[in-house]
């Protein structure tokens, strides 16, 4: 393998960043903000994309082809932690994760493998907790209120979020019957559109609505489904996860939707401190934190630009 | 006399590893019935086809009423007064007889079809045609291939063209619909057009033609300009380049045990029970007029269909086919009528195509075929029945319509089989190959096998056959031996009471 | 399930007997029609909400994208040719419409724009198979790689969002209870239902899929035809793409994926020929209602994710079982 | 690095020069194989660190599941239908494999189990298109959606660990350099090209899809054919699958998700025809391998994901372009 250590030259570091979800703008920011770290501490990042687990496994032959010392992963599937280290070690290159943490074959994390993130499940949870704080303002009684989970179980990190977020609002006093599933096909608005319009046509008895997903495109479909049934904004309460352009788009408008707000987390910052991390590793051999947990914050229509702006999104 | 209309001058064609025309020149009067004849191969479609702008020349060049003229593709061709009939079908299935009829020129009003004038152009055809009791609207792809055949003269006859060219229009088309075709053709000499037309048949051609142009090898042999004084055998030789003195050249033989017994057969396509013997050494001839039941009859009997009722003994056994397959391995084939959809894989080579059956024969290592053995049966057969091809490798696509009829044949002659079959075998194939097979089929019958052949050729049928049935609507009305077989007869017998 | 059994021979039954001649003769003759007929009866009686005003308009709502492109798809399967970039042309389409609404600060030229963008592409598929002779298959899978790399690079990967407060107004206006997207496919319904049966274009289409070589030996000009149905496809997933922007409030280079085959499998389902030369308007309609209906019921039902995958599978090939069964029982006594 | 570059442009340049002149000829007839052949010079001598060892091997273990699917999808393709269940299968074959081999503990058992799951799928595609004459395209759809969803259920949604570390061997066994998934594809591509070649049932294959009547008329069988073919594709899939699942070290039921397009589009880039008939093995490699190398030097060049689509659609359109136009240039000179 590569030999590794503080004799390497700084200017010849270089690593990989590689992500599940390439077109994501979540996962495009984490690049460019690695890449804009790079330039200013003069290393080189290879951007590259590992959908499933055998583009993943390319992935890093070709990094290795190209004589990379490391690499930042965000994996598309967590049980690929042991196969990935696996072939990291093999390689000599030094691995973090980034957003999604390892598994090992006990399905317990991989606390050998540096991590930074947010859990799926807690940042659900605040979403939960933000739903049941504005419920509690606005003075809706739980009994009438429905809430509209759009799920996608075939996503792990997708399901975390939702059951996050339907765990806070059970403890916070959300009858359990009233929250239905809407499963989308996709993650984008349209499916999220077609998945919700008949929960809406089956449960036209409930006046107040809350929407959560497992991410912003997929609230503002449930959001659009509402409208189209004929609920009212203030009848309707969608909080989202990431802060991406599709947030910004919604409170931009004119006249407030039923989209009340979203979780906002700092994917620049994701990007750029997970790949300062392994810079460091490589060049001063310190092993970063074994995990490092971040946390979103909530962004609505009256503070969308500040927290923006604060979180370099 | 007036002016040629048309003049070839030195036109050339070549395709990868053939020169299918060879600087041919001839010309061709307004008013005047041009037969083209030559070998399969000898390049006649190929010289309509660039008539028509589908082939490209390499040399030469083309006159029209006195101006040298080039076409890039088939619509400018039609637009200057040039209608062809082509060898194979081109009409588009799913589509209803008015609209193939039409096509290309479909009647328009206020930027919709309209539907009534379509109708009406399509009647009036059909009734020029002789086929008034297809309805407009029928969907072409249920109707026999003589009709479609009628259907493909009629869109032609609508084009209102100036040349209008026949590629052997008769093989697929029955007595009655010739007799239309004869009528037609001669209305379009009066009416003062060129026309063309490509034909194996020899009457034909001293009946209906004025002038004929031979052609072999791609080569332009001799162009009569009149027919008097003309005799059949200086033209077969012309055209096939050595004399034949009797195409059919028939050859009484002995007959043996039946080979196959057919009880009271009925099904799909054949309304009444039919039962006949086939005898080992015999021809055995089935004819009638198209849409008689003769092909569905041997598809009951060969596998390709269930029958509702009777049996078949073959050889000594009942039995019932449930499969081509199993039919094939008890000792009948079936060659198909329809070379385009049921005979030829139009883009697999010669080899593939006629080894397709018997390459089971051929099999070497536990399983695997022999290519070497496979080329050399092939090869075989390009030679015993002169198909004209540059080789066994060639996709089968690219040869003329005569040799990919040829190659289906040798498909089945190359068969170990007891029984054959022929449905319409010789239909597209010149008189010096037909000789051959009529001579092959002999020979099979003398090696004591039994060969069934259903034709609408009757002097074919009532030259090579032993026995010949006669089938009209479904029903077998009679089998007559040879020596009683007059045309008349078998035509009285074919034609609706 | 023997219940089930039962049941499915005894509707029809009962039910036909009661049914005027008309509607006899259709159930007869078009296999899929009965399937349809049949299974939105059982939808309405067995699942609870589905036959309510509300949820009718919003299953339309939710066939749209779907429904409107199938149309165009449907003429395309016809030539005997396919089209895989809609999914992409969609969502450039959109992307485009949502930058040049912004910048420009005019509706009119930002849809005007993206449906351009569209059928732009469209007519360059067109091309690309007619000219070069380029199979369609590959040609549009190209053009589905290179279109939706165009859409990501133009939005910048990210959610365009839309500043004009005009352009939401086109996904929302409604006209007799449906809103604008929905009429567009019931226009494109109407228009190419037109097209196909009623025009020279519609039965040159069908010619050149059964045997395009026997249409241009006829003399229709096969080049521009394709050209022309290419293009046509383009500038309906345009207007497609841009009503969806506006309907969702966002311009999203994602958006879409896989709705190619969704819209395909909706074409052949209706009886479309995926060798060309056999297609029919209500063939495609019933398609299209087939897959909403089931979509929507499985909603309505609470069906489990994963329980809807069989489903949906299930549904689709007893569908066209079902339609070969009523054709070959046809064939059989006809 | 600046070393590799070097050596890298030498030694094409050199052995062009030496070419022997049945490779000379080669590259005169077949478009295709000029193309990749031009490409493979072209990126050894442009991409740093593409033409050495340890990349190739890289490059061929990239290929290996859309390589080894192709040679079978060849033969669906080749008689004239299509799948598009096969990632489907992979997915599903592979999580039965993960599940059975950690309840039975025996890899033996799982790889076999899975295996068969896979061939099952294929043989009921098969079925259903030989006996009931349904549509590939939707029967083989309705198998996609059903089949990933007993891939879901099955797995419970989630990936299946493996907990008999024997398993993990079977990925990554190796000999001669290259591990058991590349023997394996490279083992496909013999087999196959061998099946369509050199036995009457390739042909009977090739026959089918060129004209299924005259087949059938023919004495071919055609209906054992396509449930033979299909079951084999069932087979290959699930080989596949299950060598994924061991190289991936679990069973995951997202995996693979429009594999078939891009398996269907490898063959077709090689000169497969979707009507039918029409078939090469040497085709169907150079396909796949010229879109393993486009993808792997877009990843050793660092294109920005976003032009990995541009460059993709492009190359795609322009190898079948230059195919094209190396064949109607030769057809022209012949
Ligand atoms: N598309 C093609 N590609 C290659 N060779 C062709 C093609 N079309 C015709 N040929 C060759 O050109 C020659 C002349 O063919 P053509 O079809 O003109 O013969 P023909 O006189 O019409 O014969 P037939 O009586 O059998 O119809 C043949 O040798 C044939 O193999
Ligand atoms: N596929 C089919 N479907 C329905 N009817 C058919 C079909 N094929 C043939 N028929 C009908 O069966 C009858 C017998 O046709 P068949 O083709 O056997 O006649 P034939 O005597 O062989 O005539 P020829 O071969 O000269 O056309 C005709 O009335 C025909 O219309
Ligand atoms: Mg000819
Ligand atoms: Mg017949």
């Amino acid at each position: 393998g590569m030999g590794a250590g503080s004799s390497l030259a700084q200017n010849d570091v270089k690593i990989g960043f590689i992500v599940k979800k390439p077109e994501q703008a979540w996962f495009i920011n984490e690049q460019d903000a690695a890449s804009a770290l790079g330039e200013q501490k003069g290393f080189e990042v290879v951007r590259l994309s590992g959908e499933d687990g055998q583009q993943v496994l390319s992935a890093i032959d070709n990094l290795n082809s190209q004589g990379a010392q490391g690499f930042v992963i965000c994996p598309p599937d967590v049980r690929l932690g042991p196969a990935i280290a696996n072939r990291a070690q093999q390689y000599g290159m030094k691995v973090v994760t980034v957003d999604d943490q390892f598994l090992g074959p006990d399905g317990e994390p991989m606390a050998e493998v540096p991590h930074l993130g947010m859990s799926g499940y807690k940042i659900g949870r605040q979403v939960g907790d933000a739903i049941a704080k504005e419920m509690k303002a606005r003075g809706w009684e739980p009994q009438s209120v429905a809430a509209l989970r759009i799920s996608n179980n075939e996503l792990p990190t997708a399901k975390e979020r939702t059951d996050g977020a339907t765990d806070a609002l059970l403890d916070a006093g959300f009858v359990s019957d009233n929250i239905f599933d809407a499963p989308q096909q996709n993650t984008d608005t349209s499916s999220a559109f077609a998945a919700a319009s008949p929960i809406f046509s089956k449960n036209g008895r409930f006046e107040h609505w809350v929407i959560y997903a497992l991410n912003e495109e997929s609230v503002l479909g449930g959001v659009r489904a509402s409208e189209q049934y004929g609920l009212a904004p203030d009848q309707v309460i969608g909080i989202g996860i990431n802060g991406s352009g599709a947030a910004f788009a919604e409170f931009s408008r004119q006249k407030p939707t039923g989209f009340y707000g979203t979780v906002a987390v700092s994917s620049t910052m994701h990007g750029r401190q997970s790949a300062d991390n392994l810079y460091t590793w490589i060049t001063e051999d310190k092993q970063p934190p074994a995990n490092t947990e971040t946390t979103g914050t909530l962004m609505t229509r009256d503070n969308w630009e500040q927290v923006r702006e604060d979180l370099g999104l | 006399m007036s002016e040629a209309y048309l003049r070839v001058d030195g036109i050339t064609v070549e395709f990868p590893g053939v020169r299918a025309l060879d600087g041919v020149s001839f010309a061709a009067r307004a008013g005047e019935v041009h037969a083209l004849m030559g070998e399969n191969g000898a390049g006649k479609s190929t010289l309509l086809k660039v008539l028509s702008g589908v082939n490209r020349v390499t040399g030469g060049q083309l006159w029209i009423d006195g101006e040298p003229t080039v076409f890039d593709n088939a619509r400018e061709a039609l637009r200057r007064g040039i209608s062809i009939i082509y060898q194979e079908l081109t009409l588009s299935p799913n589509l209803s007889v008015a609209e193939n009829l039409l096509l290309g020129q479909l009647p328009v009003k206020r930027g919709f079809l309209d539907r009534r004038r379509l109708r009406e152009r399509a009647m009036s055809i059909l009734e020029e045609l002789g086929e008034g009791d297809i309805h407009p609207s029928t969907k072409v792809r249920e109707l026999s291939i003589g009709q479609q055949q009628m259907i493909e003269i009629g869109r032609a006859l609508l084009r209102d063209a100036r040349i209008i060219a026949f590629d052997e229009p008769t093989s697929s088309l029955s007595v009655q619909e010739i007799r239309h075709l004869k009528r037609i053709v001669s209305r379009l000499r009066e009416e003062g057009r060129v026309v063309l037309y490509v034909t194996h048949r020899m009457e034909e051609v001293f009946e209906m033609c004025d002038a004929v142009t031979v052609f072999r090898d791609g080569r332009h042999i001799h162009t009569h300009e009149t027919l008097h004084g003309l005799d059949h055998d200086t033209l077969v030789s012309e055209m096939v380049g050595r004399e034949i003195e009797d195409v059919y050249g028939y050859r009484p033989r002995p007959h043996g045990d039946v080979l196959m017994r057919l009880e009271a057969i009925e099904g799909r396509g054949v309304k009444a029970p039919v039962s006949l013997e086939v005898h080992r050494g015999e021809v055995f001839g089935l004819f009638g007029l198209v849409g008689a039941g003769r092909s569905e009859l041997m598809r009951l009997v060969c596998g390709a269909e269930r029958a509702a009722g009777g049996q078949v003994l073959f050889d000594g056994a009942t039995c019932r086919f449930g499969s081509v397959q199993a039919a094939i391995r008890a000792g009948i084939a079936m060659c198909p009528e329809d070379r385009k959809s049921q005979g030829i894989f139009p883009v697999a080579s010669v080899s593939d195509n006629l080894n397709i059956s018997c390459r089971r024969f051929f099999r070497r290592w536990g399983g695997f075929r022999d290519p070497q053995r496979e080329t050399a049966n092939t090869e075989d057969y390009i030679r015993q029945l002169r198909i004209k091809t540059p080789g066994p490798k060639t996709p089968i696509a690219n040869l003329s319509g005569g040799n990919q009829q040829k190659v289906i044949l040798a498909r089945w002659l190359a068969e170990k089989i007891d029984l054959f079959v022929m449905d319409e075998p010789t239909r597209g194939i010149d008189v010096g190959a037909r000789r051959d097979i009529y001579s092959l089929l002999y020979e099979l019958a003398e090696r004591g096998k039994g060969v069934l052949v259903i034709s609408s050729d009757l002097a074919e049928v009532s030259s090579i056959c032993d026995r010949i049935g006669v089938m009209r609507d479904g029903e077998l009305i009679d089998i007559v031996s040879r020596d009683q077989a007059t045309p008349e007869r078998l035509l009285g017998l074919a034609l609706p009471a | 399930m023997t219940d089930k059994v039962v049941n499915s021979t005894a509707i029809p039954v009962q039910g036909r007997r009661g049914l005027p001649k008309p509607l006899r003769t259709l159930l007869d003759t078009s296999g899929l029609i009965a399937v349809f007929i049949l299974l939105f009866i059982g939808l309405s009686v067995l699942v609870p909400d589905f036959l309510t005003g509300r949820n009718i308009v919003g299953l339309l709502l939710s066939v749209t994208l779907i429904g409107t492109i199938a149309t165009t798809m449907m003429m395309v399967l016809a030539l005997g040719e396919v089209d895989l970039s809609v999914a992409s042309i969609v969502a450039f389409a959109g992307v485009v419409a949502a930058i040049v609404t912004s910048t420009s600060g005019s509706v009119a030229i930002g849809v005007l724009v993206g449906i351009a963008a569209g059928t732009a592409v469209g007519a360059f598929n067109g091309f690309v198979v007619a000219r070069f002779g380029i199979n369609s298959l590959i040609a549009t899978l190209a053009a589905m790689e290179f279109v939706r790399g165009l859409a990501y690079i133009t939005s910048g990967g990210d959610a365009v969002m839309i500043t004009v407060p005009g352009f939401f107004e086109l996904g929302s206006a409604s006209f007799l209870g449906l809103t604008l997207p929905v009429w567009t496919m019931i226009g494109c319904f109407v228009v190419f239902g037109v097209v196909l049966n009623m025009t020279a274009f519609g039965r040159n289409t069908l010619a050149t899929g059964g045997n395009a070589e026997a249409a241009s030996l006829a003399g229709v000009n096969v080049r521009r035809l394709k050209i022309t149905v290419f293009a046509l496809q383009g500038l309906v997933a345009g207007i497609a793409g841009v009503l969806l922007t506006s309907r969702m409030g966002l311009g999203d280079p994602n958006t879409s994926q896989g709705l190619e085959l969704a819209v395909i499998s909706a074409c052949v389902l209706g009886g479309v020929s995926l060798s060309g030369g056999v297609a029919s308007i209500t063939g495609v309609l019933v398609g299209v209602l087939i897959m909403g209906c089931v979509q929507n019921a499985m909603g309505l039902l609470n069906v489990p994710t994963f329980y809807q995958y069989l489903v949906r599978g299930a549904i689709l090939l007893l569908a066209v079982m079902f339609d070969r069964w009523k054709q070959s029982r046809r064939a059989g006594s006809g």
